[in-house]
């Protein structure tokens, strides 16, 4: 493989500006965000340099590799902090640093009244740095360093309105579900280490071939627990909605574009793995599923803007998960939706930051309505995004998400069947929600509070989402186009050759469509042809209020772990007081008991000693009474 | 040249000079003392630069006798392992009397004697790690239990007698179990070729298996009360609670280090076969103590409590480490002896400044610290993120290190110890929502950010968590070479990966 | 008397006779001191014991014991006992009721239990063992036989136990000494205390006894003007001896106070 | 005669003794208890002596008298001087130990 000397630029150069800005405290307020955006945006220069460079070579060279220092040497336990840059890594790369950066320019606006923008600039800096480690770490100990990292920037950047305790529990309930994904990760690392010995990606890839199918499905599950909790899936999904309390721009990059899918991503890596632990694969897939259609449920519920948003990033992580877990022929559709995905979420994020920015930050849909005249720009960049996700061609969606639909069909037997369903029925689900979003944002009557004053964001606002647009609009045709992504991964994934279609790529398309469809007209009758109340109605089915509750997910999570958690915490700390420490102050007790026991008979009385050594005496002949016998 | 003599003897002679001093300049008594713990610090540090990296000998030997009827020698040498504690410790000192500046004062006695008494637990930290002789270790061990119970029963706060008097009668019953086992040993020596303390020559003793037993749990359970694990912790959050922030680092970094240090030294290089006997036992407890501690750490509402059971839980993870008897694990549990003693001390001295400031350790007392000392909170924060096993903080490389060594060889332990980390996030994150973060509660409104010299403490603490979290090579160079030797020495070899690989 | 007991000695029905005649007679006058409430009483029951214990030494062949317990117990040491009971025995009639709780049913159990022990296990002990007797070494005299032992074999013993004798009479004479600290007040000291004591009512000094005309006893107590008996004219060692009499027989009410001719 | 029977004599009366050092209260009674339990010993030995046809057990006798006396001197020394400080012989009055 060949070795790059610039890789650790890409890290370095955010860090660097994170650091700079933490260290240097209140005297960098005043620069402090053009630096950080500055360095972001060199860190995406550099990530183009290295595509270009590349892009110019044949395929079988294009991976490269820095070896920084010897991290961890013990025994055979040898990980190197190195750097290694190949396909898919270059893909997230310019993802991570090119959305990042137009967030960066975005946020320079959006937190211009925040006493601490140069605090977030300084975070967003770090995130850029962990997720760019995440994703360009060599082995699962480098990536582990990464995805923690990503999950500290996270809980900072959820929390950074923490003086608002709801902010705060947020945060904290983000890392704390994450920490249930990395140790998922850290059980697929110990089992790697223990069977294969070796945690490098090329290393395990070799062991792979000739390590036991259960110590495969072993690691493959623990990856998709890890994976579960960094992009939100089911089970460990709870977090990404609370998670919408970060700035909006954090909701962007690291809620939408770039943090949740570090799970597709680190399954898309261990394709080697999860394509030989076919149970670990079809766990994967129907983890994807059943997200994909929680996701997408909750979404038609929620009248937060934001929230409606973070649901379908769920939903449509779901759908890369599943895409990723179809095997070989999914991985490159799971990465396309990935980078469509990071284009129009991520502009529909921003937009709803628009909107809100607008709105005195308010995120009620219910309070919102006809913005489209007072946000012209907005509304197109936003009604750019939505029809990318809901796959109307020729924008970005389609492209993708049809492919996924189509995989879905496409992998045989029953499995296809039900997952093809399934994928259907989500975007026509998606249709819906997110034509809900739409008009109850954009269309219809003014529903505002009274000191909200609608008006346009400032170019630094527009521009960003204004280019994100464009991505949505032809990401999805440039990166299909002639198989461009597809071709450009596949040195990276077994190819198992084609299987049976079972349907053709029109049919499918053409379902989608009708799916979408149908999704839209239902949202047109229920909320273009209706008023919309200005609060939401309460007296509404039992489906609406579970949906309302995430699907009862924090009902679960509170009755099932945190209560008895919580219940068993503080029988413990009795019982420690208690037992343990009671037992040892017992002893104490004993001690103290018998020697003022024993007080008593010191009455200082010379005939009651006298008595006590008659009864000595008595004693004394009684066992020389008995020993003689 | 004698550098662990030299290392003794120096904070000895610190304490001389400031026994000769006026009691009423106590600035000058404390610079003396700061003065003194930097010599040591650099007089280490020279020393560890000589250190030999791939001998597995015991280096910098010195050999006098002391008590010649009995056998007794004053015999000094450290390996890999005793070299990074005492550089610890000798790091540890100057932090911790630079960070604890005020905390002398309002004692029992003079500022005056504390700093004595700091620098002569000095001595017997730099003696308890090099002492190779058993009798010599004994008695510092013992020794040391004098300085410190002065210092939390002068200058401690709330219960501190009581609290002394626990740490103390604790101690001394571990104490008096390893001392019956050391008789023990000399007897047989005496029967084996001469009565001798020497630890080399005692491990060669041949005892039956179960004297050895006997023995073995005699020293072990002196170790174990002092690196608390469960059920003989309960000394420790008494004792942290009424200490100093300054004796409380001693306490935990460096003090409860003699346990873990001792049952690599004492109990696998002494007792080899009861060792393993006792590992399955061993290990058990240890995993106990990892999620014991975690979960009674979630439950504390004292702030000072609360980082005594995280530190049970840490201690955990080192007995689990070096009983998983993998190089992995002992690297790792070596390391994380090191680790331990600046994440606990950071988090001791930056929770001390907070209570200090607030006057009170609840941890609902604290609230919003974030926006009025944004400094302050940020260590707190960087502190705690050390103590949870952050990757890129020096205790995320030897927590993993001991898990994946675990893992080798006993899967379902280390299964159920990862689990710490999750009750770690935990443990953490509840005391930095309601101490850093939410509105500012009354009376938190004019608290004062940390002043210059408080940076100047914390800082190198900072700076070794995250250098060495990126950069862990220096220490486990040191230390490799010194596990492989004792793991090779029980007989042991790191499991093969089951299935070839590489 | 030694005669007759050294007789005994000699033939066994006699002394049959002699002991059970004397034991249960010992046996009994110990008992008394236990429960006899005088002091002095007391030691002359034990004066009885030992005279009787005498009687058995001489019946066992030990003249000389016999002899010195006559001699140093029953007289040297019985009589330093009444001396030493003159001199402090004012309160020499005692209590019999208990006042340590649960002392005399443990010191009634510990004896049962001490005393039955002790005979069942002398009577295992000594079950079918015949006497030897000491005819055989007394055959040179009794007081012959214990010089040779006491000046060969015990002789270092011997010269400790005089040691001894002298150091505990050294001992008693220094113990018993009265040693004056401060120097004794003089009868003006005593007079300015009596009337700087607050209350005037002895500043005269005490009332002395008796002094009604008819009683010039001392046992007797002055009466106060009002009749009633004075307490305090009595002096208080006769008071803690119960050598008082009954002062109300002299009171003025009850007596008859008209004159009359002595002749 | 069984010499033994002296010897259950000496049991007997030393328990009498030693149960009059428990229940009296006067110093002086409890010294001649004390004395009873001396002499009581030395009958044992006495009659030991006969049984055995050995004087040592007179000779013992002899000493245990020597300092039954040596005893008895200094014993009344110190009730005197406790009576001269105290005005009791009462030794229930001289509980020093405890109060």
């Amino acid at each position: 493989m060949m070795t790059s000397t610039s890789l650790v630029y890409l890290i370095a150069l955010p860090l660097a500006g994170s650091a700079i800005l933490l260290l240097a405290g209140r005297r960098s307020d005043k620069w402090g965000h053009l630096l950080a955006t500055a360095l972001s945006a060199s860190s995406f220069f550099v990530g183009l340099y290295q595509l270009s460079l590349m892009v110019g070579r044949t395929n079988s060279d294009r991976p490269v590799t820095q070896k920084l220092f010897e991290w961890i040497s013990v025994g055979t336990f040898k990980i190197d902090a190195s750097l290694m840059l190949d396909q898919l890594s270059i893909c997230f790369v310019l993802l991570i640093t090119g959305v990042g950066t137009l967030i960066h320019i975005y946020s320079i606006s959006y937190m211009s009244h925040d006493p601490d923008r140069r605090r977030f600039f300084a975070f967003l800096n770090l995130f850029i740095a962990a997720m760019l480690l995440l994703v360009l770490g060599d082995s699962y100990l480098n990536l582990y360093v990464g995805w923690e990292g990503v999950g500290l920037a996270s809980y900072l950047l959820i929390g950074f309105w923490n003086q608002k305790p709801a902010y705060a529990t947020a945060s904290k309930k983000a890392f704390v579900m994450n920490r249930i994904g990395d140790m998922g990760l850290s059980f697929a690392i110990m089992i790697a280490f223990a069977t294969m010995g070796t945690v490098s990606f090329s290393g395990v890839k070799e062991a792979a071939g000739h390590t036991s199918t259960a110590a495969l499905t072993g690691i493959g599950i623990m990856l998709l627990v890890a994976a579960t909790g960094k992009s939100a899936q089911f089970p460990l999904q709870a977090w990404l909605g609370d998670a919408m309390a970060g700035p909006t721009p954090v909701s962007a990059l690291i809620h939408a574009a770039t943090m949740v899918t570090a799970g597709v991503y680190l399954i898309t890596r261990s394709n080697f793995i999860f394509d030989a632990a076919p149970t670990a694969q079809l766990l994967v897939v129907i983890v994807g599923a059943i997200t994909l259609m929680f996701g997408a449920l909750i979404g038609t519920a929620k009248d937060d803007i934001k929230k409606a948003l973070a649901a379908s990033t769920m939903s449509q992580i779901g759908y890369m998960i599943l895409g990723a877990g179809l095997g070989p022929v999914g991985y490159a559709f799971a990465i396309m939706h990935l980078l469509t995905h990071g284009f129009f979420k991520a502009g529909m994020f921003l937009g709803a930051g628009s909107v809100m920015h607008g709105m005195n930050d308010e995120v009620n849909m219910r309070k919102y309505g006809a913005l489209r005249k007072f946000m012209p720009i907005t509304f197109a960049t936003f009604g750019l995004g939505y029809l990318a996700i809901l796959g109307v061609p020729p924008f970005a969606g389609f492209y993708s998400k049809d492919m996924i639909i189509e995989t879905a069909f496409n992998s045989g037997g029953a499995k296809g069947i039900i997952l093809g369903c399934v994928t259907l029925l989500g975007a026509g689900i998606t249709a819906f929600y997110m034509t809900r979003v739409m008009i109850l944002t954009f269309t219809g009557k003014s529903r505002w509070d009274e000191e909200a004053h609608p008006h346009e964001s400032p170019w630094l606002m527009w521009l960003p989402m204004a280019i994100l647009a464009i991505g949505s609009v032809t990401s999805g045709y440039l990166l299909s186009h002639g198989d461009t992504l597809v071709n450009w991964l596949s040195p990276l994934f077994v190819n198992h050759g084609e299987r049976a279609e079972l349907l053709s790529p029109v049919v499918v398309s053409g379902l989608a469509l009708a799916m979408v469809a149908i999704g839209v007209a239902i949202a047109f009758v229920k909320y273009s042809r209706n008023e919309v109340a200005a609060v939401a109605p309460t007296d509404v089915s039992i489906f609406t209020t579970i949906a309302r509750q995430d699907l009862l997910q924090d009902r679960f999570n509170e009755a099932v772990f945190m209560q008895p958690g919580q219940a068993l915490t503080a029988v413990l700390v009795k019982t420690d007081e208690a037992v343990i420490d009671g037992a040892v102050r017992g002893v104490g007790r004993i001690a103290l008991g018998s020697g003022s026991a024993l007080r008593g008979i010191q009455t200082g009385f010379v005939r009651s000693y006298a008595a006590l050594i008659l009864i000595g005496a008595v004693a004394l002949i009684a066992a020389i009474w008995v020993v003689t016998q | 040249m004698n550098w662990l003599t030299l290392l003794m003897v120096l904070p000895l002679i610190g304490s001389v000079a400031l026994a000769v001093l006026p009691k009423e300049n106590e600035k000058l008594v404390k610079q003396v003392a700061l003065a003194s713990t930097l010599v040591v610090m650099g007089a280490t540090i020279a020393m560890a630069v000589g250190f030999q990296r791939d001998n597995i000998e015991l280096q910098f030997v010195e050999k006098y006798a002391w008590i010649p009827s009995f056998g007794i020698n004053y015999a000094l040498g450290v390996d890999g392992l005793a070299l990074v504690l005492i550089l610890m410790s000798t790091i540890l000192a100057p932090v911790v009397v630079l960070a604890g500046w005020n905390e002398s004062q309002g004692g029992r006695w003079s500022v005056k004697t504390f700093y004595i008494l700091i620098l002569v637990l000095e001595t017997m930290m730099i003696g308890v790690f090099a002492a190779t002789d058993v009798f010599l270790f004994y008695v510092i061990f013992e020794a040391m239990l004098i300085p410190v119970y002065f210092l939390i029963g002068g200058y401690g706060s709330g219960e501190r007698s009581a609290a002394a008097v626990k740490f103390l009668i604790y101690s001394l019953f571990g104490g008096l179990m390893m001392l019956a086992s050391i008789i023990a040993l000399y007897v047989m020596s005496g029967a084996q070729g001469g009565h001798t303390f020497d630890l080399a020559a005692l491990s060669q003793l041949q005892m039956s298996s179960m004297t050895q037993n006997l023995l073995f749990l005699g020293f072990f359970i002196a170790f174990a009360i002092k690196a608390p694990l469960w059920p003989l912790h309960t000394w420790l959050p008494d004792a942290a609670e009424s200490a100093t922030p300054g004796t409380s680092v001693l306490l935990l970094g460096v003090l409860d280090k003699v346990g873990t240090f001792g049952m690599i030294r004492y109990c696998l290089t002494l007792f080899p076969d009861a060792s393993k006997t006792f590992t399955p036992v061993i290990l058990v407890l240890a995993v106990i103590s990892i999620i014991y501690g975690a979960i009674l750490a979630i439950g504390q509402r004292d702030l000072k409590r609360l980082i005594a059971f995280t530190s049970i839980s840490h201690f955990g993870f080192i007995t689990l480490g070096i009983f998983a008897m993998t190089s992995q694990g002992y690297s790792g549990a070596a390391l994380y002896m090191f680790n331990h003693g600046f994440s606990t001390a950071a988090l001791f001295l930056v929770g001390g400044w907070m209570i200090s400031r607030r006057g009170s350790s609840t941890i609902s007392d604290f609230g919003g610290l974030q926006r009025i000392t944004p400094v302050m909170a940020w260590m707190f924060f960087l502190a705690g993120m050390s103590s949870l096993a952050l990757p890129g903080m020096s205790s995320f490389v030897s927590e993993f290190l001991v898990l994946v060594g675990t893992f080798t060889r006993y899967p379902v332990h280390a299964v159920i110890a990862t689990f710490g980390i999750v009750l770690a996030a935990l443990y953490i994150l509840i005391p930095v929502q309601k101490a850093l973060h939410g509105p500012t509660t009354p009376g938190n409104e004019n608290l004062s950010d940390l002043n210059l010299r408080e940076k100047i403490a914390i800082a190198p603490v900072m700076a070794i968590i995250i250098v060495l979290g990126f950069y862990p090579a220096p220490l486990l160079n040191v230390i490799n070479p010194a596990a492989t030797h004792v793991i090779a020495q029980l007989g042991f070899s790191d499991p093969a990966p089951t299935s070839g690989g590489k | 008397m030694i005669d007759l007991a050294l007789q005994v000695g000699q033939t066994a029905a006699p002394e049959a006779t002699l002991f059970w005649i004397l034991a249960p007679l010992s046996v009994v006058a110990a008992l008394g001191m236990l429960l006899v409430k005088k002091a002095v009483h007391s030691a002359i029951l034990m004066a009885f014991v030992m005279i009787a214990l005498a009687i058995f030494y001489i019946a066992q062949g030990a003249p000389f014991l016999g002899i010195v317990q006559v001699v140093v117990y029953t007289g040297a040491v019985m009589m330093l006992f009444l001396f030493i009971l003159m001199l402090v025995g004012v309160d020499s009639s005692d209590s019999l009721t208990e006042t340590i709780r649960g002392l005399r049913p443990i010191a009634i159990i510990g004896a049962v239990g001490f005393g039955g022990l002790m005979v069942s296990l002398l009577a295992r002990a000594t079950l079918g063992r015949n006497a030897v007797g000491v005819e055989a070494v007394n055959a040179d005299g009794n007081v012959q036989g214990i010089a040779n032992l006491l000046f060969s074999t015990y002789v270092w013993p011997f010269e400790v136990v005089s040691a001894l004798l002298i150091t505990a009479a050294l001992g008693s004479m220094v113990l018993a000494h009265h040693h004056r600290i401060q120097t004794r007040p003089t009868q003006r000291e005593l007079s300015i205390q009596r009337f700087r004591s607050g209350s005037l009512a002895n500043a005269a000094g005490l009332p002395a006894p008796g002094v009604f005309a008819r009683h010039n006893a001392v046992d007797v107590p002055a009466l106060l003007p009002d009749g009633t008996a004075a307490a305090a004219s009595i002096n208080a060692s006769l008071k803690a001896r119960g050598d008082v009499l009954n002062s109300s027989a002299f009171e003025l009410g009850t007596v008859d106070t008209s004159a009359g001719e002595e002749k | 005669m069984n010499a033994a029977n002296y010897l259950y004599l000496s049991a007997l009366l030393f328990t009498i003794g030693a149960v009059g050092v428990v229940v009296r209260r006067n110093a002086i009674v409890v010294f001649m208890c004390i004395e009873l339990m001396l002499n009581a010993a030395n009958l044992s030995f006495v009659t030991f002596s006969r049984i055995n046809g050995d004087l040592n057990g007179q000779v013992i006798a002899f000493f245990t008298m020597v300092v039954a006396a040596c005893e008895v001197v200094v014993g009344l020394a110190i009730i005197v001087t406790i009576y001269r400080s105290r005005r009791s012989a009462s030794i229930d009055d001289a509980s020093l130990l405890k109060r």
